[in-house]
């Protein structure tokens, strides 16, 4: 057994600051709470009943007293509120240059991808000091994933993705919890973190039996489906093309735009008719039944690493592709 | 019960000081259970505005597969059995208990029409195959895989419709007492309440569905050629 | 507590037929502007509608307009609730994705 | 009246008799009773859970029953405490009986759909009763879709449809409360004169009634979703979950006020009467408990940090949950305030109130660490919450039940509990409390989730802790079982007025009559004129 501890471990660069902030909570709490508990005790004392037939002098003058144990508290509330909110805007928006990670959550476990193909269940290797950036999905029900040395925790909601991150700043073994009630073996869905040198992660990658990264897998998974019969590589096919796709701005037939991101891919493969291209039909069929959450996110790594490459493609250069016919039933505008 | 409490009538309940004092708290307490049904429905109508404003193209397309006409004929057959109601608590005001009996018999009757007619539609949709969580659900023109879509309309139709027929046939069930106490002839223009606040309850069915109707049948509908 | 000499307001017949005329008028109308493209507009006019039809069936058929004070503040209360959870409610599902980060 | 036997004064208790008279009662008091009974025996069922939860904890492999019985548990666990316990005791029981008679009403506006509600929490508890025998249910009393819709395997409906009735009887209750404080005053009862449990019952009453129906509504797309396959919440067709927890969460918060407004109200009440001192600021503490029905409705969204809601609606609940904590905490510093320069005495009931400020502070104070976004991504979901809500829920509500109930006792029964086994329990339950729960706040710091059945090793020193400290508040709450009834027959008869209090209740004799008073009291005093109070004392003799 561990030695027994009061505080957990700080092994993210999100946990020290969250310390902070509890350290201060803390102090005022037991301040507050020591106030209260002293005062109760003192009046008690000094005021108790002596006779029978005491009769105290009740007064209550004005309000300045309640006006001011109302605005000093507030006031107090008010530190922590922004202080809160700035640790969660950080935590909320994981860097530019993370390191994509995977993960699936399902009864009762945690299946991890790495881009380079590694695939881990119930473990996680990562490197100290690097941004990690998780995009998670759920086959089944909601799930969470927590790491308490790291202070985050991010519910997976099936249905879309969720996304979580943190930057490992101690070598070491974690635990991986799923915080949110999932069924039978909740307290069974748990793994380890491992956090590793940057040389040991790099031998780590390498020395696993990866079967092809996953944007190979991806494209593997792409062929096997036929998605290259529509999506090409030019803008020849039914479908627009995928190259240089991601985060751009796609335009939409009948008006607005997305954002290019995973949570779109996933989306046009599962529910193609919810967001069309504009200047294309809405013949793609969905992939939903067809595809497990760990091969769609093969797919949208597959279509990341096709890469932006600006000038190309149907996205927002300014230059749309030949008119095809507007989709939705009227409500495209006409084109020419 | 005590032998020395007054004697009680169902105008001045024992606990009650006078019949104004009965009449107000009847009036109240009617008015905050209201309350709590725009609650209940509130919920629903939560739903519904989250995902209307998910889908609106695919909630379009289904509310104009519903037959805006016959919607609109039966919120007048609704709006037509407020007015009953409202002049049978008139006739209960003014003590006229033949009155009270005859609107109170016409506000049944619309009530039970509008039900009919609910049936019908509800049975167009188990033919047209627009019952979500079936199998062979499709609804025409929308796209395979925004079908599921389409069933959160029908589900959210269902649903709120239901609800509102079920507080319809609440209400149809309460009418029937009265009719059976204005029979015997127990209203009078001192002792009207239970007419007063069962009004109140029929006015308020009426009200959700004067929201319904639009929202379930009528927005976008222009869209969908 | 209301006094009993002016608690009944007795309506007469004719005032509730005109309540009844407008609310079938009113039904009819929004019917047909259903079928008009207004655009953004289609939703604010049935909803316009709806909420007048609302007034005239709760101030007239269910006498809000003789009540008392309480009872108006009852309804305001029940109306001021269901906005609250509607409104608090799409503080979220206005705002998701405003990061652009998925889930966020 | 003359004809009053000299020996045996008639009261509500000995009026009538027999089975009927009391299963087919409208008196207020009787049904007071029954609500009593009824949560009485829900308390010891969650509490049996409870007691299997700590006992399987003691050990982290979870050696003593399956996951899935372990889960039906905690599940269980709560759906009898909350539901069928906390929500109806205050309010149900206590405010039952004694909001008509401190305005100096004869009953409450409605009486018989008093005694309806009871009997829909009675149809509400045999429902939810019949799913734990039948099997149990395991999706935890939060009910989250997908799990409760489509993958858990367990009662669910029999459940929700047990909460959905007892709903029902919680929004009538509090209708009756709020049509009879605006309708049934005696003369002279204006409401700046009500007691503050009367006001702190009127802001429970407009939760039940406007929080309440949310859940039934909520619960209602549940029972569709399931077994209709309405699939409202279901991603598969495009729904969303996080939706669910909104609408639940829109009851379930304010419940929590539910809860412990009406405890707040009982200690108003004990503080004033054992410092014999009107309440500091009377008029901030009956407006503080409205603040906080009003603004417990705007602050759900606290409990979805992680849940997937946007980060703009994380703002603006983390924000507007802070306001909750002004009333809060003008409630703690204006009793403890009312302690300063009174004539204080140490009975059982100012033992519990003493114990309900100290908790709740902690309880609440912990609330802001749940209700700062950065904190709570850590804290959500572990121990830490688990102790947080108890230490409302158990150290506040209960206490202030349990508080209320030696208040009260003498009035309820004509009998007085023996001070001394009282002292000795509170301090009991005071004591094993802090040692169940003050551990778990450190647990959830540590990170252990909440709802685990096995956990890593190293979090089982302190889960043994809280184990200890259950079994010594287990013994706590058998000894008031035991001596509250004990005293039914050998208490010492009590008196109208035991503690020298001031509220209407006292001035009627114990057990009060069948209408509660003899002839309806005129008010003419403020509440806790304790100077009036003891002048009339001395006229009389």
């Amino acid at each position: 057994m561990e030695k027994f501890r009061l505080f957990p471990v700080q092994a993210s660069t999100l946990a020290p600051e969250v310390d902070h902030l509890l350290y201060f909570m803390l102090a005022v709490t037991v301040f507050f709470t020591l106030l209260i508990f002293g005062a109760i005790f003192y009046f008690a004392v000094k005021y108790r009943r002596r006779s029978e037939n005491e009769l105290p002098h009740a007064q209550h003058t004005g309000y300045t007293l309640e006006i001011l144990w109302s605005v000093i508290p507030f006031g107090i509330t008010m530190v922590m509120f922004t202080w809160g909110a700035s640790i969660f805007f950080t935590a909320s928006r994981p860097p530019n240059d993370a390191i994509q990670i995977y993960a699936v959550g399902k009864q009762w476990m945690w299946k991890l991808e790495h881009l380079e193909g590694q695939r881990e269940i119930n473990e996680l290797h990562i490197p100290v000091g690097i941004p990690v950036r998780i995009t998670m999905a759920s086959e089944d029900v909601i799930h969470s994933f927590f790491v308490p040395a790291f202070r985050t925790k991010q519910d997976v909601v099936p249905g879309r993705y969720s996304t979580t991150w943190f930057t490992a700043t101690k070598p070491g073994k974690y635990h991986l919890f799923c915080a949110e009630y999932c069924g039978t073996n909740h307290s069974g869905m748990v793994g380890w973190v491992y956090v590793m040198e940057p040389k040991d992660y790099q031998d780590w990658l390498s020395g696993g039996a990866a079967e092809g990264s996953m944007a190979d897998n991806g494209k593997k998974l792409f062929e096997q489906l036929a998605c290259n019969n529509c999506h090409k590589e030019d803008s020849s096919g039914r479908g627009p093309t995928l190259v240089g796709l991601f985060g751009k701005q796609v335009q939409l037939a009948g008006g607005g735009s997305v954002l290019a991101d995973e949570a779109y891919f996933r989306e046009s493969i599962l529910q193609p008719q919810a967001k069309i291209v504009y200047g294309f039909e809405p013949v793609m069929p969905t992939f939903q039944g067809l595809v497990t959450e760990e091969q769609v996110v093969q797919l949208v790594e597959y279509v990341k690493s096709l890469g932006p490459k600006p000038g190309t493609g149907p996205v927002d250069t300014g230059q749309k592709p030949a008119a095809k016919k507007s989709s939705i039933a009227g409500s495209a505008p006409a084109n020419r | 019960m005590a032998d020395h409490a007054p004697a009680e009538t169902l105008a001045l309940r024992v606990q009650f000081d006078t019949e104004a004092q009965q009449k107000d708290a009847s009036t109240l307490g009617m008015w905050l259970f209201l309350i709590t049904e725009i609650m209940f429905f509130g919920g629903m109508f939560t739903v519904y505005t989250v995902y209307r404003s998910w889908y609106p193209d695919v909630f379009a397309i289904a509310s104009s597969s519903l037959n805006e006409i016959i919607g609109a004929l039966n919120t007048g057959v609704l709006l037509l059995s407020s007015f009953t109601m409202v002049m049978a608590v008139r006739a209960g005001q003014l003590g006229q208990r033949k009155a009270i009996l005859i609107f109170l018999i016409l506000t049944l009757l619309f009530g039970g029409i509008f039900l009919g007619v609910k049936g019908y539609e509800w049975n167009q949709k188990f033919e047209e195959h627009h019952i979500p969580g079936q199998a062979a659900f499709h609804l025409e023109g929308v796209a395979p895989s925004d079908q599921g879509h389409a069933q959160l309309f029908f589900s959210i139709y269902f649903a709120m419709t239901g609800l509102h027929a079920l507080h319809m046939v609440i209400g149809v069930g309460i009418l029937l007492t009265l009719i059976v106490q204005a029979r015997k002839g127990r209203f009078s223009a001192s002792y009207y309440t239970p007419i007063d606040v069962t009004g109140l309850y029929w006015h308020f069915v009426d009200v959700i569905w004067i929201f319904l109707f639009p929202l379930l049948y009528l927005i976008d509908r222009h869209l969908v050629k | 507590m209301s006094d009993p000499h002016e608690q009944t307001h007795i309506d007469s017949v004719g005032s509730y037929v005109k309540i009844l005329l407008a609310l079938l008028v009113a039904t009819g109308v929004t019917t047909a502007v259903a079928r008009l493209d207004l655009g953004a507009f289609n939703t604010v006019v049935a909803l316009s509608i709806a909420s007048v039809k609302m007034l005239l069936v709760a101030l007239f058929f269910m006498h809000i307009r003789h009540s008392n004070k309480l009872t108006k503040l009852v309804v305001a209360g029940g109306l001021l609730w269901l906005a609250i959870l509607l409104l608090l409610t799409m503080t979220d599902f206005a705002t998701r994705g405003i990061l652009g980060v998925p889930g966020k | 009246m003359i004809t009053a036997a000299p020996q045996e004064r008639e009261h509500y208790l000995n009026a009538s008799h027999g089975l009927k008279s009391w299963l087919l009662t409208k008196d207020h008091k009787r049904i007071g009773l029954l609500y009593l009974a009824t949560i009485t025996l829900f308390f010891f069922i969650g509490g049996a859970f409870a007691t299997l939860i700590r006992v399987e904890l003691l050990t982290p492999q979870g050696n003593l029953v399956s996951s899935e019985t372990y889960n039906k548990l905690f599940t269980m666990h709560a759906v009898s405490m909350i539901f069928f316990f906390l929500i109806p005791s205050i309010p149900a029981v206590l405010g039952n009986f004694f909001l008509p008679i401190m305005i100096g009403a004869r009953d409450l506006a409605f009486p018989r759909l008093n005694l309806l509600s009871w009997y829909l929490l009675v149809i509400g508890g045999a429902f939810s009763l019949f799913a734990m025998i039948a099997g149990g249910v395991d999706t935890g009393w939060t009910f989250y879709t997908p799990y409760s819709t489509t993958y858990s395997n367990s009662w669910v409906i029999a459940t929700a449809l047990g909460i959905f009735i007892a709903g029902f009887s919680s929004i009538l209750t509090g209708l009756n409360f709020i049509v009879t404080v605006h309708t049934m005053r005696a003369p002279g009862m204006t409401w700046f004169r009500m007691p503050l449990f009367v006001w702190a019952n009127y802001a429970t009453s407009l939760i039940q009634v406007l929080g309440t129906p949310v859940l039934a509504v909520t619960i209602v797309l549940l029972f569709l979703e399931r077994v209709f396959h309405l699939g409202i919440f279901d991603p598969a067709r495009g729904g969303d979950p996080v939706l669910f927890q909104h609408l639940f969460w829109f009851y379930s918060h304010p419940a929590v006020y539910i809860m412990v407004l009406p405890s707040m109200g009982v200690v108003s009440e004990i503080i004033s009467t054992f410092s014999r001192k009107a309440i500091f600021g009377y008029a901030f503490v009956a407006f503080s408990s409205v603040a906080i029905a009003v603004l417990g409705f705007l602050v759900w969204g606290h409990h979805m940090f992680v849940s997937g809601q946007s980060l703009y609606a994380g703002m603006v609940f983390s924000f507007l949950s802070y306001f909750v904590a002004i009333p809060s905490a003008i409630k703690v510093f204006n009793w403890t305030a009312t302690l300063y320069k009174g004539s204080i005495s140490f009975q059982t009931p100012m033992l519990y109130a003493f114990g309900f400020i100290g908790l709740f502070t902690v309880g609440g104070l912990t609330g802001l660490f749940l209700a700062a976004l950065g904190m709570d991504i850590h804290v959500t979901d572990t121990y830490f919450v688990v102790a947080h809500f108890h230490y409302i829920m158990v150290g506040g509500a209960l206490m202030g039940y349990l508080g209320g109930m030696h208040f009260w006792w003498p009035k309820i029964t004509g009998r007085m509990y023996p001070e001394g086994w009282a002292k000795l329990s509170a301090l009991v339950i005071f004591l094993g409390f802090n040692l169940t729960f003050f551990p778990q706040f450190i647990l959830g710091y540590l990170g252990m989730p909440r709802r685990y059945h096995v956990y890593p090793a190293e979090f089982q020193v302190l889960n043994v802790l809280s184990t200890a400290g259950a079994s010594v508040l287990a013994v706590g709450y058998v000894i008031p079982m035991i001596y509250f009834i004990w005293s039914l027959r050998y208490g010492k008869v009590a008196s109208a007025n035991p503690w020298g209090a001031t509220g209407l209740e006292w001035k009627t004799s114990s057990p009060p009559p069948v209408h509660n008073f003899e002839e309806t009291p005129v008010v003419t005093h403020e509440a806790y004129d304790y100077a009036s109070l003891m002048a009339e004392e001395v006229e009389v003799g």
